[in-house]
C-alpha cells in the first residue's frame, strides 16, 4: 500500500486542500502568494463570523428568554478562551510535525510535538504553503473556536457557565487538538496516512463535537420540565439570522480549507451552496409531508445539516454529489432531531448530536463514495470506493470512540470540581440573572 | 360607579373605542392578556416537538363609567367587538365605590 | 454600426465588467489569478449575505410581527430553491452561449443553450475569464437568488407560502434568465448587441423584479386593513441591520461585478458608497422638509434606492456621477414610495416597486448619461449620450414590458394550480402560526 | 536624527502599513497587485460593517428601548455624511501631501492640501502604492466614518439629532481630517516625523474619537435621572450581536491597514485575536473576583477594549506582545468604565470614553514598549524604547489636547446655532417618537 | 358572582388552569404582571452599575365565577400554586354585578 | 378591603411604591397598559404613511389595602403622581369581598 501512496501522492495534496503544508524546513522556501493571502485572511474572518455572532445566534435564538445571554456568554468566552489555549499549546499540539513520518505509527501519528508552544518561532514571514503561518494558525484557530461551541448546544439551559469553560479549555485541549492533529498534520499522521478524505472537518469538528455533545447532554440530564411543559425557542427571528451567518461563513470554513484561491476553492464553494440548498428543501420537503406545514426552523436546521455533511466533502465532490450529500443528510438529520432523540429520550437542548453528530458522520462516509471520479467527484484518495469506505469508516468509529471516551472523563472531572448543574431556583430563574446578573431584554421605555 | 371590565379580539379594539367614544366616554385603559375559553387555541411544532397552546391573545380594556352610563356602554361594546364566532368574549360589570382624578383630586363621576 | 463596435470593443470590456468573458474555448485559455479569484470568492459570500439576512431582516422588520417569519422563511427557501434553479437550468439558459454570434439576432440572443444543464462540463479547473467557472457561477447564482426574494416584499402579509415558491422557480426560469442572458451573455445578446450599460443589474435585477413586483402586488389585493388601520413595522431595529447588511453585501454585488480585483472594482465600491450616502440624505431631506422630522425608515429606504440606482452604473460613472444618481434616486424612490403608491392605491407592502421599480429605472436611464467622459464617467458604450440613452430606453422598456407580462401570466397560473392567498382567518391570525406554525417571538421567561 | 531616520527608514515602510504611499508620482508608477487589491476591497467592507451594522447595534442594544432608532439614526447619518465630507474635502485635508518635506515642520506637516478636494483628478486608473488609489479613498473613508460615530455613544439618548449632525460634520472636518493627516500621510507630516508608531488608528480614531466624547459628556450634561434610577440596556443581545460584529470586522481594519495582503496584515490579525481575547478574559476575570459573577456586557466590553488597544499595536508587536496589551487593557478599561466614571461622575452614557479614550492611551503607550525585538516584536520606529514611548507620548498628548479644545469649541458653536440637547418631554417620551415620530418596537400582533 | 384575582409564579399558571378546569371553570383570562412583596427582588449589573429590581414577575389569572362555586376556586387555585416559600401570591375575590358573553347576548351566570 | 387600581405615568411608579411602602404596604401588583384619554396621543410617520396614536403608556398599580388604611392611600397615590399636567391618570377604587394568602391560607386583613 504504501506504494501505491506514493502514486497518488500528488494529487491528495490536492485533494486535502493542501492542510499538510506546514512541513517544517519546506515551509519557509515557498514563495508568499498575495492573491491566496487576501483568500485566507477573508476566509478567517468569515469562520470567526460563524461562531460570533453566527452560532451564537442561533442557539440564543433556540432558548427561552431567560436563558439568551447564557448562550451567548458561552459563545463568547469560547472565542477568547480557545484563542488562548490554541496559541498557548493547542496549534503545537495539533501541527507541530516533530517526529512524523510518513507510514510510520507513533505517539506523534496522533498529537503533535511541543516545538510551537506559546508559537515559538512564528514571525511575520513564516510560511505555511502559500500563505503567512501566522494567517494559518489564525484560521485553524476560529476551527479551534468554534468547535466546542458546538456542544454547548447540548446542555443549554442548565450548565453552570464554570462548568462549561473548564469543560471546553480541558477538551480542546485533550480531544480538539490531538484530532486535528491526526487528521491535517501531514504525512505520519493517522487518519492521513489512511487516506482519510476530511477536507474541511467533518470529522475534527462535526462528529467530534456532536459526540461530545451526546455524552454531554446524557451526563447533565434534561432540562426541567423537558417533554411535559413547551419549552418553545424565544426568538426564531434570531435564529434565522444565526444559520443565515452560519451560511454565508461557511463559505470560509470549506472554501478556506482549500487554503488558497483557486479551482479547489471555488469548487469548494459551490458544492457547499448545492448541498446547503438541497439538505434544507430535503427537510422542509419531509416536515411539509409529516406535518402539513413547513417550518422556518425546519428549513434552517436542513440548512446547517447540509452545511455540515458538506463539510469533509466539500473538496472531494462534484455538483452532483453535493446534490446526493445534501438530500440523505436532510433525511437523516431529521430523523435524528425528531424521532430518534424523542425515542432515546435524552435531552440534546439544541440537537447539537442529532444535526452535527449524525450530518457529520453521513458527510464523512458519503465522501467516500462521491469522491468517485465515477460519481462526478474529483477522485478517491484509495483505490476504491470500498477501500475509502473503510478508511472513512475507520476515522469516523474512532473518533465517536475517542470523543465519546475523552468527553466523559472531562466531565467526570468538571463536576467534581465544580459541579456541571444549576441548582433547580437557578435553573427556574434562568441563567442569565442566576449566572451573570443580567437580563437578555428590558423592553420598558 | 361601574368599571366595566372588557375581553374582547385584538381587532375589536379600534370599534369598541370608537363605540364608548361616541357614548361620551372620556378614557379607557387597556392592557394585552391572553385568553383561555371555548375558542380553541392552536399548534405549534419545533423541531418534531408539537405543542398546543390553549391561550388566544386578547385585549382587556378596562373602562369606568357611571351607573346611569353603564348599561348603555354594556350594549356598545357588544355591538362593536360580536361577531357571533366563539371567542368574542365577555363584559364584567364590577362596583366602583370612588374614583380620584390624579391631576386635580377631583373625586366621583366628576374625576372620571 | 459593426464598424464603430469594433472600435471601442476593447473598451467595452472594461466597462462591462468582462461579464462575457464566458466565451466557449477561449475561456479555458486564460490563467486563473489568485487575486481576482479571492476577490470574487468574497464577493459572492458578500451577495449571499445580502440575501441571507440581508434582505430577509429589512424585510422582516417591516412587517407585523404575526408576518415576520413568513418572510424569513420567504427569503429562505428563494436561497434553496434559485440554488437548484440554478445548476440544474438557469445556468446554463443565461450563460450557455451556443448559437450566438455577435450581431446575429435569433432565439439565442434572448434565451441560452441548454449545453449546461446540470453543470455539464463544469470541473474545477473551468475557467470563466481569470476566475474558476465554479466561483462565476456561485457569483451569478446569488444574483439569481436574491431577485425574485425581492419581489416577495410586495405580497407580503397574505401570499401562500407555497404559491410564492412555485411563483419564484417559474419566474426565475421564464423571465430571470433570459433578461440576465439578454444583458450579460457576451457579443450576440440582444442587449448586449444594443450596446446597453448594466454593469451590476439595474435592468436584470431591479427593474426587472420591481416590475414583477408591481404586478404581483395588484394582482393579490391589499391586505385587510390597509389604509384603514396602522399597519406599522415591527421593528425598525431589525430593518435597520438588514439595510446595513444590504449596504455592506452591495459591494459584492457591484465591485464583484467587475469580476477581478482591479481598478474597476475599486471604482465600482467607491461610486457604490457615494451614491448610497447621498440618496440617503436626499431622502432624509426631502422627508425633513416635508414632514418636519427625519426618520431610520426614511435614511434607510434612501440608502437601498442608492444602491439600486447607482447598481447599473457602477462600472461606468464617476464619483461626481455617482452623486447625481444618488441624489436623482433618493427623490424618485421617495416620491414612489409615498406619493405614487398612495395615489395609485395598490398596496405595495414594502415598496418592492417603489424603491427597486423606480431605483432601477432611474439608474439604468441615468447610466445613459453619467457615463460620458465629459461628466466624469468612464466612457459611453455607443457614440453619444443620445445614442447610449436610447438603448438604455430600449432595455429598460422591453425589460417592462417583458417581466410584466410574464409576471401577469405567470401568478394567474400559480393561482389556478394553488392559488395566490391566504384566507381571511390565516391573514388575520398572522402567516407565522397559520401556514408555519411557529410564533416568531415567545417572550415569556 | 535625520540620519537615523534614513537608516531604519525602510524598516518603517513595514511599520506604518505603507501608509504613506500616497506620495504624488511615485504613486502611478506602482503595478496593481490583484491580491492586495482584493484583500483591501473586502478590508474595506469589513470596516464599514463595523459601523454598519456593528457599532450601530453595539450602540442600540445599551440604551432603553424608547431610544434605540436614535442611535442607529446616528451611526446611520455618520456613515452618509462622513461619505460626502471624506470625497468633498477630507480626504483631500487627510492625504494631499502637497507641501510636506521630510523633516521640515510646516502647515501641512498638520493638515493636507486642496489639491484632491471632490476627489479632483482621481481615476479608475489611480495608483496607491499597489492598489487602485480609490479602493485606498474607500478603505480611509470607512475610518472617517467610524470615528464620529464613536463619539455618539458619550451622549446618547439626549442629544438632538441636527445637533449630533451638524457636530460630527464640523469635527470631522476639522479634528479628524487633520490628525489623520498628522499620523498617516507620509514624511513631513508632524507624527511621522516623530517616528510615532500608529498602525491602525489608536491615536487617530480612538484616543481622537474617546476625548471628544468626554468633552462631550461633561458638556451636555447627564441624562435624566441618572444615577437615581436603573437606565439598564434594552437588548444585551442586540450588543453582542454588534459586539461580535466589531471584533470581525476589526480583522479589516488592523489588518487591512497593511494596505496588502501579506505578512503584516497576517501578523496584524493574529495580535488582534490574541489581545481581544485576553483583555476580554482580563475584564471577565476582574468583574467575576470584584462582583462575584462575569457578566455578558463585561466580557464584550473587555473584548471591545482589546480591539482598540492592540489597535495602534497592531503592525509593530508579536502574540506575546498582544497578550500584554490586551491584559493592560482589560484592566484600565475596567477601571475606566466603572471607577473612573463613577468618581468623577460624569454621565458617558456607553463609556466612548472609558473604553476607547483609555484603550487608545494604554494602546498607543504599550506600543512604544512591545514593538521592541527584545519583547518579540516587530522592532521600533526609534532607537530605544525609551525614545518610542518619548514620541508616542507626544502624540497622545497632543491629540488629547487637540482634541479635546477643538471638540469643546465645535461643540459652544453647535449649541448657539441649533442647541446640543433635547428638552425634558422629549428625553422623557423618548427621542425615537420625539425626534423621528417612529417606534423601536411594535410587538402587538 | 365573583371576580377571583389571583396573583401566581408564572410557573404556577398551568396547574391553576387544570384545577379551575378540574371545577368545571370554562374560562380565564390571564396577565402578565410585575409582583412587589415579601418575597425579595434581584440585584442586576451593567458596567459597575449596580440596580436592585424589587419586582418578580407574576402571572395574574382573572377568573369569574357564580358565587356558589367561588370559594370550591380559591381553594383549588391555592392548592395548584402553593408552594410555602415566600412569593406565592395573592386570590383577591371582587364582586361582579353582572357578566355578558359577548357573542350571544347572554347574561348572569350562563355567561360565564 | 379595598382593590386599588391606580393609572399612572410610567415615570410615577417609583415614587408611588415609595409612597405606599411608607405607609406600611408591603405588597402590589404592577402591569403596563395603554392609556386613553384627555391627553393626546403621538403620530408616527412610515413611508408617508401618518398613523395618529391614540394611546399613551401607563403604569397601572394594583394594591389592595385594609378599609381604614385606603383613604390614606389614595391620597398618597395621589400626591406621588401628580404633576399637574393632563394625563396623570386615576385611582379606582373597587371593594374586595375576601383577600387569601396563598403560601400560608391566612384570609382577611392579616392575609394582605
Ligand atoms: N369565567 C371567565 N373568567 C374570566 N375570563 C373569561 C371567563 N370565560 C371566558 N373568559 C374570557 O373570555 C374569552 C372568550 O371566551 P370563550 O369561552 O373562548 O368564548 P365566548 O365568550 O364566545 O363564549 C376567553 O378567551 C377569556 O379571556
Ligand atoms: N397588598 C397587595 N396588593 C396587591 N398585590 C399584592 C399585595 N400584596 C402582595 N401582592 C402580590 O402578591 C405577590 C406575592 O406577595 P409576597 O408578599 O411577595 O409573598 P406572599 O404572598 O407569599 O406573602 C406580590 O409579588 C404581589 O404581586
Ligand atoms: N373612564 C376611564 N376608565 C378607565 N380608565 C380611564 C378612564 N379615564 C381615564 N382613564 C385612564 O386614565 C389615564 C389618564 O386620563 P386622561 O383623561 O388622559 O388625563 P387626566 O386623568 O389627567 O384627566 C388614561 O390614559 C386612562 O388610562
Amino acid at each position: 500500500m504504501r506504494g501505491l501512496l506514493a502514486v497518488w501522492g500528488s494529487r491528495l495534496r490536492l485533494f486535502l486542500g493542501l492542510c499538510f503544508l506546514v512541513v517544517p524546513g519546506a515551509a519557509g522556501a515557498d514563495e508568499l502568494n498575495a492573491g491566496d493571502t487576501a483568500w485566507m485572511l477573508t476566509a478567517t474572518a468569515l469562520v470567526l463570523f460563524m461562531t460570533l455572532p453566527g452560532l451564537a445566534l442561533f442557539y440564543a435564538g433556540l432558548v427561552r428568554a431567560k436563558n439568551v445571554l447564557s448562550v451567548l456568554m458561552q459563545c463568547f468566552v469560547s472565542a477568547c478562551a480557545m484563542t488562548i489555549v490554541w496559541i498557548g499549546w493547542g496549534y503545537s499540539m495539533a501541527f507541530d510535525t516533530t517526529g512524523m513520518s510518513e507510514g510510520t505509527m507513533n505517539l506523534n501519528s496522533f498529537v503533535g510535538g511541543l516545538g510551537k508552544l506559546f508559537l515559538s518561532g512564528v514571525g511575520a514571514d513564516s510560511m505555511t504553503g502559500t500563505i503567512p503561518e501566522t494567517v494559518f494558525i489564525t484560521f485553524q484557530m476560529t476551527f479551534a473556536i468554534i468547535t466546542p461551541a458546538l456542544i454547548a448546544g447540548a446542555f443549554a439551559e442548565r450548565m453552570k457557565f464554570s462548568a462549561m469553560l473548564l469543560f471546553s479549555v480541558m477538551w480542546s485541549t485533550i480531544v480538539y487538538a490531538p484530532v486535528c492533529h491526526m487528521a491535517w498534520s501531514g504525512p505520519g499522521a493517522f487518519f492521513w496516512d489512511l487516506g482519510v478524505l476530511d477536507f474541511a472537518g467533518g470529522t475534527v469538528v462535526h462528529i467530534n463535537a456532536g459526540v461530545a455533545a451526546l455524552v454531554a447532554a446524557i451526563m447533565i440530564g434534561k432540562r426541567e420540565g423537558f417533554g411535559q411543559v413547551p419549552l418553545p425557542p424565544h426568538s426564531l427571528t434570531i435564529t434565522v439570522i444565526g444559520a443565515s451567518m452560519l451560511w454565508v461563513g461557511w463559505f470560509g470554513f470549506n472554501a478556506g480549507s482549500a487554503l488558497a484561491a483557486n479551482g479547489s476553492a471555488g469548487m469548494a464553494m459551490l458544492v457547499t451552496q448545492v448541498a446547503t440548498a438541497m439538505a434544507a428543501l430535503t427537510w422542509m420537503a419531509v416536515e411539509w409531508m409529516k406535518h402539513g406545514k413547513p417550518s422556518v426552523l425546519g428549513i434552517v436546521t436542513g440548512a446547517v445539516a447540509g452545511l455540515v455533511a458538506i463539510t469533509p466533502a466539500s473538496g472531494s465532490v462534484g455538483p452532483m454529489g453535493a446534490l446526493a450529500i445534501g438530500f440523505v443528510s436532510g433525511l437523516c438529520c431529521f430523523w435524528g432531531a425528531t424521532t430518534l432523540k424523542q425515542k432515546l429520550g435524552y435531552d440534546d437542548s439544541l440537537d447539537a448530536f442529532g444535526v452535527h453528530g449524525i450530518g457529520g458522520i453521513v458527510g464523512a462516509i458519503l465522501t467516500g463514495v462521491f469522491a468517485s471520479e465515477s460519481l462526478g467527484g474529483l477522485g478517491l484518495a484509495k483505490e476504491s470506493i470500498g477501500a475509502q469506505l473503510g478508511a472513512q469508516l475507520i476515522s469516523v468509529t474512532f473518533t465517536i470512540v475517542y470523543s465519546g471516551v475523552l468527553s466523559f472523563l472531562i466531565l467526570k472531572v468538571v463536576d467534581v470540581l465544580v459541579g456541571l448543574r444549576v441548582n433547580e431556583d437557578e435553573e427556574s430563574q434562568g441563567l442569565d440573572l442566576a449566572l451573570h446578573s443580567e437580563q437578555g431584554y428590558n423592553m420598558e421605555l | 360607579m361601574k368599571l366595566l371590565k372588557c375581553v374582547v379580539r385584538p381587532n375589536a379594539l379600534e370599534k369598541v373605542k370608537e363605540a364608548l367614544s361616541g357614548l361620551g366616554v372620556m378614557g379607557m385603559t387597556v392592557s394585552e392578556v391572553k385568553g383561555f375559553g371555548r375558542q380553541k387555541g392552536h399548534k405549534e411544532l419545533y423541531r418534531g416537538a408539537e405543542y398546543t397552546i390553549d391561550f388566544t391573545p386578547k385585549i382587556e380594556i378596562e373602562v369606568v363609567v357611571g351607573d346611569d352610563l353603564a348599561e348603555q356602554c354594556v350594549d356598545a361594546v357588544r355591538e362593536a367587538a360580536q361577531t357571533g364566532k366563539i371567542g368574542d368574549g365577555k363584559i364584567f360589570m364590577v362596583p366602583v365605590d370612588e374614583v380620584v382624578r390624579i391631576r386635580t383630586g377631583e373625586t366621583g363621576e366628576a374625576a372620571i
